[in-house]
């Protein structure tokens, strides 16, 4: 998952004081992951990579090999706000829940840098331990989620197994569907969808898109029909423009292809990717 | 070629004809083995015939069809098992209804196309009952990878909407006006509560349809 | 009962099954017989062992899951099957998977209660899709202000992750209990404090239990 081996070579560039940046298991680490840079375009994706913040400290502790109960709250609170501000600084709206995260983060470290008072109330809940048992928590579910993904499951690695029906003595009843049924679950999909907004679907008048499938639907076999047999003058004047809009339609989602060997000659049609 | 090596393309044709619900020739199961395992016409023939006599005196047998081989129930056994669909039928998920609904209205279109637009994952048993139910079929496959099935609507689905054709859908700018549609069913399916709960409430079975 | 009847109660198990292309309960299968000839349960259980013999050596299996008993294509011949369909099988995202974990594991559980532990919300498209495949419903609401809903998993995900019980879900990691993390962290915190390298006599990998 990560090729940041820190080794244990002193940076210069970093704080005065040779304090230890991390200690992994006891083990103290002076030096920066180096991978700590990431390219604009990986930031796009940043997002979509975590699952929120709890996965991104996971990930930043899983990188140095720290154990989650010895997480060194400043080097990952550094990492931490590192990744946010590059982020933010890259103008990528960032979830509230990340900067919540780094409140607490920042709450934890400075409790860490003050002088434990022992007269603490007990009852409070010393936010570390409560950052750590949500991470153990998030961690549990996340391989649990893991191992779901990894269960053989239908359609992947099972196929149920049915059989043509004979001819049956009674056929086997339908439900009854009402046409404003569906009109109406159009409706609650466009809502959704905010698609009213997008001229996308309005375009084409639907005879259009009607005959942009009975044209596919010719076009079915790897063969190249002529141009010309798409239209059916019968239909007349209406019926041949319809077809011929359904065609540069085709053309335009690239689904069909138009060649014309020589100028003048024959032009010939086939569907890009027959079946 | 040993007989363990036969009883292997055997089981092999045998699952993927379960598994397709449809008949597959005897080059399309040829070719579900890679090149270097493929077994000659001549050797898939005579699986075929290992496989139907493997089916006796089973639910199921092997049929020849025109456009392949088909593994079918045995009719023998339809009065059982025609009575697996006796339920009354229950009503279509909305899920399938948005669906059928984006398949008249944007196609040809394809699966991840209509995931796209209902932002949700769109189960493959929804288009396989509307395969099943011939209100849909492939036209095409679209020229991306993966090759994925292009759906539009079959004539079938007109007739079942007494529809000439789908112009006589109303526009979308229409569909937007639906919640008066929508007011008048629930108007109407309230006239019908009403009108049904006088007599016998507690009878769930004649509401509705 | 002799061994023809058997074999034919057998026959009609497995024609039903492979009519139905989806697990059918031990009942179900019993109720396809009229009254009369209706097996008894354990006769019923016994066909079923017989059914699942029969089909060793064969492109199928008999398959035990929550809601029944389901025929599909071995395992094994999935890499063969699976060249049939040209769609890639479907993908999920791992916020889906990790909120059908934790509706699996916890349920009930609120859609609050998820992002809790999740640390993010949880998009009601994704909520969609699990009610949509049927994965998990609704079971209640809970007793708090807005009444959240409480979300269970189905018997049909766990057919569809050939389950027969929750119980058999892989089991979920330990977790150290939080008392325990304090007096670890306790520890850990003077010893970052006091500033020294720790000459750590117990290594924290042995404390897990």
């Amino acid at each position: 998952m990560d090729d940041s081996e820190a080794t244990p070579v002193a940076d210069e560039e970093e704080t005065p004081e040779q304090s230890p940046l991390a200690r992994v298991s006891g083990k103290p680490f002076v030096d920066l992951p180096k991978d700590l840079y990431i390219p604009p375009d990986a930031l796009a994706v940043f997002l979509e990579a975590f699952e929120g913040p709890l996965d991104l400290l996971l990930y930043l502790i899983r990188r140095q090999n720290m154990d989650i109960l010895n997480v060194d709250v400043s080097e990952i609170t550094r990492q931490y706000m590192d990744y946010i501000g590059a982020v933010e600084a890259m103008r990528f709206e960032l979830a509230a829940e990340y900067l919540v995260m780094a409140a607490t983060l920042a709450e934890i470290k400075s409790r860490m840098l003050l002088p434990r008072q022992e007269s603490e109330d007990d009852d409070e809940v010393d936010p570390r331990a409560e950052l750590i048992r949500r991470l153990q928590q998030y961690e549990r579910f996340k391989k649990a989620a893991e191992d779901i993904d990894e269960l053989p499951r239908l359609e992947r690695d099972n196929f149920s197994a049915s059989a043509a029906l004979p001819k049956m003595p009674s056929s086997q009843p339908h439900p009854d569907v009402d046409l404003r049924e569906m009109l109406l679950a159009l409706q609650g999909v466009l809502q959704r969808a905010d698609l009213f907004t997008s001229h996308h679907v309005e375009r084409e008048k639907l005879s259009t898109r009607e005959r942009m499938s009975a044209i596919l639907s010719v076009l079915r076999d790897d063969h190249f029909v002529t141009f010309e047999s798409l239209f059916t003058p019968e239909e007349g004047k209406l019926g041949v423009v319809v077809s011929f809009l359904a065609t540069l339609e085709l053309v335009k989602e690239q689904l069909i292809e138009v060649v014309q060997a020589e100028v003048l000659g024959p032009i010939h049609v086939r569907a890009r990717a027959a079946s | 070629m040993n007989e363990e090596h036969l009883l292997r393309i055997q089981a092999i044709a045998e699952a993927a004809l379960l598994a397709a619900g449809k008949p597959l020739s005897l080059d399309q199961l040829r070719e579900l083995f890679t090149e270097d395992e493929r077994p000659a016409r001549q050797v898939m023939e005579h699986v075929m015939m290992l496989l139907e006599s493997a089916c006796e005196n089973r639910g199921f047998e092997l049929k020849k069809v025109a456009s392949g081989f088909r593994l079918q129930i045995r009719e023998e056994y339809a009065p059982w098992v025609g009575r697996l669909f006796e339920e009354r039928p229950q009503r279509y998920s909305r899920a399938l209804l948005e669906t059928l609904a984006l398949i008249a209205y944007r196609q040809p279109i394809t699966r991840g196309e209509i995931e796209d637009i209902r932002g949700v994952t769109v189960s493959s048993n929804i288009i396989r009952t509307l395969l099943e139910r011939e209100w849909v079929r492939v036209v095409g496959h679209r020229d991306v990878p993966g090759r994925p099935a292009m759906y539009a609507t079959t004539k079938q689905f007109l007739d079942y909407f007494n529809l000439s054709g789908l112009d006589q859908l109303p526009p979308l700018s229409e569909v937007r006006d639906l919640e008066e549609i929508g007011r008048e069913i629930e108007k109407n399916m309230q006239a019908e509560i009403e009108f049904e709960s006088p007599k016998d409430d507690d009878s769930n079975e004649q509401t509705l349809h």
